[in-house]
C-alpha cells in the first residue's frame, strides 16, 4: 500500500493513479454477486482501496466477471468490455469462468472465459470470500506496478483471433469489429 | 410525447443477478415491459439427472445465490419422502432454526437491495453489516459463508458445537437493538413512505389469478404461509403468526418482510429453548449403490420469498428422473412484473422489482 | 489582477475537491466503514486523465467545455473573503444568468451522447433547475429589494454592521426558503434525481469516460463550492479573511452531507411539486414581508 | 377435502384413475382432452393456484408426461395445518413424436411462462398460446436441450471443446 509515498506519486502518476481508483464494473452473473455487496459495504469496504462500483462500462477501468457465464450473458460483456476505457484490467471470480467449474457439463455456459476476453486476474474458490477479493485486487495492483496487467493491449495486438473465437461461437455477431487491423493503434 | 425503448439492461447496479427488463416509455411513463430472462439459464434441472442423489446436494444450493438453505431443504424433503428416510427430533429443530436465520439473512439482503434501489445507501450498508454478522455464525455451524450444503438425507450434517447457541443470542440481539434505528431512518420515514405507497399496486384477484406467493400474497391481506398450511420440520411445535398487511403495495410489501424478520427472531428464541437432545442423523445407505424405489413427489417449503416446491420423479435408479423447482420469483418475476410495471414512472423499475424481491438466477435456473 | 484571479480559480477547485473527499469520508463514516482517503477525488482525477476516452462528436465536446466555461466565470462574480474580481458589474443579475449556463452545456454533450438514459437524465436535469430557480430568484429579489443594491460585495458591506441577514428579522423568510432550497441546488439526497446510478445509469454522464468525466468531476467541485459560497455570501455575511469564510462554508457543507446520508431520493414529480410549494410560498411571502416594511 | 373431491371428480368425468396416498396427496391420471374439464371444475372447488406445469419425458414408452399441479388458496387462517397434503397432481401422457396438448392459458394466466419454458426445453406444441416466443435458450438446438435423446456432455464437446485457446506463440505469428 505505497499511496502515501509522494515520490512514487510524482515519477509515475498514471500507474499510481491507475492502482488506487479502480472503479468497478461488476456483471452480477453467476453466483460471485453474493459477496460483491458484502464487500463494498460495511464489513469489508472496498472503497478504502479506491474500490468503487460505477453505473456504466463507460467511466470504469476494472471490469468483475463474477460467475459462470452463459452463452447470452457471453454477449453482453463482449460489449461491456469492448466499451471500455482503454487501460481495463479484467478479473474473474470462481472456477466456473476458469474451467467451466460446477457446471462443467451444461450447454448452456461456456467453460474457459479467457478463450472470448482476455483476463488479468483470476480468483479461485467456489465462490470466494470477500479476503479473497481483496486479495485479487492487491495483486493486481502488483501487476499494474510491473506493467503485467495487460489484458487490453493483449485484446488489441490478436483481436482478430478473440473475434474469431467469438465467431466460432455465435456465427455471425452484429456489432462491427473494435480494430479493423490488427495491433492498430 | 417521445417514445423510448430502454434497457433496464442485464447489467445493473444494485439488481440482483442478470435480468433485462425492454421498456417501452413515453416520456417518463412506461407503456409496456417484457421480461426477458435467460441469462443466468445453466439447464440445472439436466445436469441433476447426470449425477447421482448424494451428488446432487452441493449442485442443488447453487440454484439461487441469495438463498442457499431452502434449496436444500425442499431437495432433502424430497428424497425423504421418496426414500423414505425418517428424520430425527432434533435434526427437525436444528433445521429450523438453520432455515430461520437463512430467512433473516436473504430479508437483510433483500433490503440492502431496495434500499439501494432507492438511494438510502446507509441502510444498505447497515443491512449488508448485519447479514454478515449471520453469516458468521453460519461460517461457524457449517464452515461456509453463503453455501452451506449443511442439510443432508436423514437429518443435518453435524451437531450444534459447544457454546452455539449462546452466540445466535448474542448476535440476534446486536441486530434486534438496531431496529429502532431501522425504523427512525427507513422504514418510518416520510420520504420511503411517499416512494413506495401505491406503487405496483395488486390486489387479491390480480395475485391469485397470476399465481403470486409469499409476501405478495400476505401484502394483499391473506395468510398464505406454507409453514402454517403444510407444516414441516418443527414449525408447528412453537407458537408464531403471520404477519399480513391490507393494501398490497410496494409499501406494504416491505412491512410484511420487516414484521417477518422480527417474528423469524422470536421464534429462534422460542425454537433453542425448546430443543430436545438425541441424534441428528439418521444412516442413509452406501450413496453409491442407493437406489430410490420408483415414485414421485410435490413438497413445499416457505422460502423467504414465497412457495418454493420441487417435483421429483425417481424411476427406481440411483439418478433422480425429472427435477422441476417451482421458485417464487418465476410467477413474480415473469408474469407479475410485466403486468405490475404499466404506468409506472422509470424511478419505480428497480423499486418494484426488489419489492416483488425478483431474483434472477431463481427464474431461468 | 491575474494573480488574484488564479488564486481564486485554484482556492475554488481546492476547497470543492476538498469538499468532495470530505463527503464520501463523512458519508463511509455514517455508514460504519472506514472509506477513501480525504485526496480520492484528486486520485480519481489523476487516472481519469491519463485513461484514453471516446468522444461523440465536436458537440458532444463543446458541450461539456461549455458548461466547464460556466461555472468557472460564474466563479468570478462570487466574493471569496474580500476579494472580488468582477465586483463592479451587476453581481446578482449576472449570476441569475449564469446560473443556467452549466445545466445547458451538459444538456447539449449528453444530448450529442444519444443514449436513452442520458436523453432522461437531461430533462431530470433541466426540470431540476426550473424548480429551484423559482424560489432562488425569489429569494434573490427578496435581497435585492431589501438591500436595493445587486452587488454581492454591497451587500456583504451591509450585513458587516447590521449583522448577517439571516437574522434580521424580515429576511427570516427568505433565509429558512434558502436552506429548504440548498440540498436541491447542490444536487445531494432527497434531490439527487439527475445522477441516480440505480434507475438512469447516472443519468447525463452515462457516456462520459475518461477526461470527460474527469471535467464533469472537476465542474462539479466548482458547482458545490458556488453554491455554497454564494448561500455564505448573502445570508451568513460573507468573512473577511478568507479562512473565516472557509469555516462557514464547512459548517453548511457538513449539514448538507448529514441531510445527503438520511435520505431517499424523491421522484422527479415529487422533487417539483415540494420545490414549488413550501419554498417557493416561504419565498413569496418574505418577498411580500419586505415590500410592505419598503412601503411604510 | 380431497376425498369428497375424487368422487365427485369420478362421477363427471369417464376414463380418469384417482388414487389418494397415504398423505392425502390426489394423483388423477387422466387423458389429454379431458385436461380442460378437470382444471376448470378443479379452479371452481377451490384449487384456483396453479403451482406448476411441469413436463416429464418418458422416453422407453415414446410418452410426454405433461404434469398439472394445483393447490387451494386457504380463506382465512389455515385451519388444515395438520402434516397432510392438499394439492392435486394431476398428468396426462401425449405422444412424443407430434408432441401437442391445448393450452391452459385461459383457465390460469400464470402457466403462460411455465408453457413457454416447455415448449422451448421440450419443443411440445401448446395451441393457443399467444407468445410462443423463445424465453431462455440464446440459441436454437436440433433436439431441445431437456428430451432424455440429447446429451449435454456430448454437445459441450462438439461446441466449446473445440474453440481454441489463444495462447501467445501461435497468435505472434
Amino acid at each position: 500500500m505505497d499511496r502515501n509515498q509522494i515520490s512514487k506519486w510524482i515519477k509515475s502518476p498514471v500507474k499510481m493513479g491507475h492502482k488506487y481508483s479502480l472503479h468497478a464494473v461488476y456483471f452480477c452473473t453467476g453466483c460471485g454477486i453474493i459477496e460483491i455487496p458484502p464487500s463494498i459495504t460495511a464489513r469489508w469496504d472496498a472503497e478504502r482501496f479506491g474500490v468503487i462500483p460505477v453505473a456504466t462500462s463507460r467511466q470504469a477501468n476494472l471490469f468483475l466477471i463474477t460467475g459462470y457465464v452463459s452463452l447470452k450473458t457471453l454477449k453482453a460483456i463482449i460489449r461491456t468490455y469492448e466499451q471500455m476505457a482503454e487501460p481495463k484490467f479484467t478479473v474473474g471470480f470462481g472456477s466456473c469462468p476458469i474451467n467451466g467449474g460446477m457446471y462443467w457439463d451444461s450447454y448452456n455456459t461456456i467453460k474457459h472465459l479467457d478463450k472470448y476476453i482476455p483476463v488479468d486476474g483470476w480468483i479461485a474458490g467456489c465462490m470466494p470470500r470477500p479476503e479473497a477479493i481483496f486479495v485479487a485486487v492487491t495483486h493486481l495492483w502488483t501487476l499494474i506496478d510491473r506493467e503485467m496487467a495487460d489484458g487490453y493491449k493483449r485484446y488489441r495486438k490478436n483481436y482478430k483471433f478473440y473475434r474469431s473465437n467469438q465467431e466460432k461461437l455465435y456465427g455471425k455477431l452484429e456489432w462491427p469489429p473494435l480494430f479493423q487491423k490488427d495491433g492498430a493503434k | 410525447m417521445r417514445k423510448l425503448e430502454l434497457y433496464f439492461g442485464p447489467q445493473h447496479l444494485g439488481m440482483v443477478g442478470n435480468f433485462s427488463i425492454t421498456l417501452n416509455v413515453e416520456g417518463d411513463r412506461i407503456i409496456k415491459a417484457k421480461a426477458n430472462p435467460g441469462y443466468l439459464h445453466r439447464g440445472f434441472e439436466k445436469l441433476m439427472e447426470y449425477r447421482t442423489w448424494i451428488q446432487n446436494f452441493p449442485l442443488v444450493c447453487r440454484i439461487n445465490v441469495v438463498e442457499p438453505d431452502h434449496m436444500e431443504m425442499i431437495y432433502a424433503m424430497a428424497v425423504e419422502k421418496l426414500a423414505g428416510i425418517e428424520v430425527p427430533e432434533r435434526a427437525q429443530y436444528i433445521r429450523t432454526i438453520y432455515l430461520e436465520l437463512a430467512r433473516i439473512a436473504s430479508h437483510l439482503f433483500g433490503l440492502w437491495a431496495y434500499a439501494n434501489m432507492l438511494g438510502l445507501d446507509t441502510v444498505a450498508q447497515w443491512a449488508m453489516y448485519h447479514r454478515d454478522l449471520i453469516l458468521d455464525l453460519f461460517e461457524e455451524l457449517t464452515g461456509a459463508r453463503v453455501y452451506h450444503i449443511y442439510i443432508w438425507p436423514g437429518g443435518v450434517r453435524r451437531d450444534f458445537p459447544p457454546g452455539f447457541k449462546e452466540k445466535i443470542i448474542k448476535t440476534l440481539h446486536s441486530i434486534g437493538s438496531c431496529v429502532p434505528d431501522y425504523n427512525d431512518i427507513f422504514f418510518h420515514n416520510k420520504l420511503f413512505y411517499q416512494r413506495a405507497a401505491d406503487i405496483g399496486k395488486l390486489n387479491r384477484e390480480q395475485v391469485t389469478a397470476m399465481g403470486g406467493v409469499g409476501q405478495v400474497m400476505r401484502a394483499t391481506g391473506m395468510k398464505y404461509d406454507i409453514r402454517k398450511i403444510e407444516p414441516y420440520g418443527a414449525y408447528d411445535k412453537v407458537e408464531w403468526n403471520v404477519p399480513v398487511r391490507e393494501n398490497g403495495d410496494a409499501y406494504s410489501r416491505i412491512m410484511v418482510v420487516r414484521d417477518e424478520m422480527i417474528e423469524s427472531v422470536h421464534m429462534i428464541f422460542k425454537l433453542l429453548d425448546k430443543m430436545p437432545g438425541g441424534k441428528t442423523y439418521t444412516r442413509t445407505p452406501n450413496p453409491f449403490k442407493w437406489n430410490i424405489p420408483a415414485g414421485e413427489t410435490y413438497v413445499r417449503c416457505e422460502s423467504s420469498r414465497g412457495e418454493l416446491g420441487l417435483y421429483m420423479v425417481s424411476d427406481g435408479k440411483d439418478k433422480p428422473y425429472r427435477v422441476h423447482f417451482r421458485t417464487p420469483s418465476y410467477s413474480h418475476g415473469l408474469t407479475i412484473l410485466e403486468k405490475v410495471l404499466q404506468n409506472e414512472s422509470i424511478a419505480d423499475v428497480g423499486n418494484i422489482m426488489i419489492s416483488l424481491y425478483v431474483v434472477a438466477p431463481e427464474i431461468d435456473r | 489582477m491575474a494573480l488574484k484571479l488564479l488564486l481564486t480559480l485554484i482556492i475554488a477547485l481546492v476547497t470543492g475537491l476538498f469538499f468532495l473527499g470530505l463527503s464520501r469520508k463523512m458519508i463511509a463514516r455514517i455508514q460504519w466503514r472506514y472509506g477513501p482517503p480525504l485526496i480520492q477525488p484528486l486520485i480519481d482525477i489523476i487516472k481519469l486523465l491519463s485513461q484514453k476516452s471516446m468522444t461523440h462528436g465536436g458537440l458532444f465536446n463543446f458541450g461539456l467545455v461549455l458548461s466547464l466555461a460556466g461555472s468557472v466565470i460564474l466563479l468570478l462574480f462570487i466574493p471569496l473573503g474580500e476579494w472580488c474580481i468582477m465586483n463592479k458589474s451587476g453581481g446578482l443579475l449576472v449570476i441569475i444568468y449564469l446560473m443556467l449556463l452549466a445545466p445547458f452545456g451538459t444538456a447539449l454533450s449528453s444530448g450529442a451522447a444519444a443514449n436513452p438514459n442520458a436523453s432522461i437524465g437531461i430533462s431530470r436535469k433541466l426540470l431540476m433547475a426550473l424548480a429551484y430557480e423559482v424560489p432562488l430568484l425569489l429569494i434573490l429579489l427578496t435581497l435585492m429589494t431589501y438591500y436595493n443594491t445587486i452587488s454581492i460585495s454591497g451587500i456583504i458591506v451591509k450585513q458587516q454592521n447590521a449583522g448577517w441577514s439571516l437574522t434580521i428579522l424580515p429576511l427570516l423568510l427568505s433565509g429558512i426558503a434558502y436552506i429548504l432550497i440548498l440540498p436541491a441546488v447542490l444536487g445531494i439526497r432527497p434531490f439527487a434525481i439527475v445522477k441516480a446510478p440505480q434507475e438512469i445509469a447516472s443519468g447525463p454522464s452515462v457516456e462520459y469516460s475518461g477526461k470527460f468525466l474527469a471535467f464533469a468531476e472537476i465542474q462539479h467541485a466548482f458547482q458545490t463550492y458556488i453554491t455554497i459560497a454564494l448561500f455564505v455570501n448573502l445570508f451568513l455575511g460573507g468573512a473577511s479573511n478568507p479562512g473565516y469564510f472557509f469555516l462557514k462554508m464547512l459548517v453548511v457543507f457538513v449539514a448538507g452531507i448529514l441531510i445527503h446520508t438520511v435520505f431517499p431520493r424523491f421522484r422527479i414529480e415529487q422533487a417539483i411539486k415540494y420545490l414549488w410549494r413550501w419554498p417557493a410560498l416561504l419565498a413569496l411571502a418574505g418577498l411580500a414581508v419586505v415590500v410592505i416594511l419598503d412601503k411604510i | 377435502m380431497n376425498h369428497s373431491m375424487k368422487n365427485q371428480l369420478l362421477s363427471l368425468f369417464t376414463e380418469i384413475q384417482i388414487d389418494i396416498k397415504k398423505d392425502n396427496e390426489m394423483i388423477i391420471n387422466a387423458a389429454k382432452n379431458a385436461i380442460i374439464g378437470i382444471l376448470s371444475f378443479c379452479k371452481s372447488k377451490g384449487y384456483e393456484h396453479l403451482a406448476l406445469v411441469s413436463c416429464v419425458d418418458w422416453i422407453e414408452q415414446k410418452k410426454f408426461e405433461l404434469v398439472y399441479i394445483l393447490s387451494p388458496y386457504p380463506e382465512q387462517e389455515p385451519e388444515f395445518s395438520k402434516k397432510e397434503k392438499t394439492n392435486i397432481i394431476l398428468k396426462t401422457r401425449i405422444d412424443r413424436e407430434q408432441p401437442e396438448i391445448v393450452s391452459v392459458i385461459n383457465i390460469f394466466k400464470n402457466a403462460e411462462p411455465y408453457e413457454r419454458e416447455i415448449h422451448e426445453l421440450f419443443g411440445i406444441n401448446f395451441n393457443g398460446h399467444p407468445r410462443l416466443t423463445p424465453l431462455f435458450l440464446e440459441r436454437t438446438y436440433k433436439i431441445p436441450p431437456f428430451r432424455k435423446n440429447f446429451d449435454t456432455r456430448e454437445y459441450v464437446k462438439k461446441v466449446f471443446d473445440e474453440i481454441p485457446f489463444i495462447d501467445k506463440k501461435e497468435a505472434s505469428k
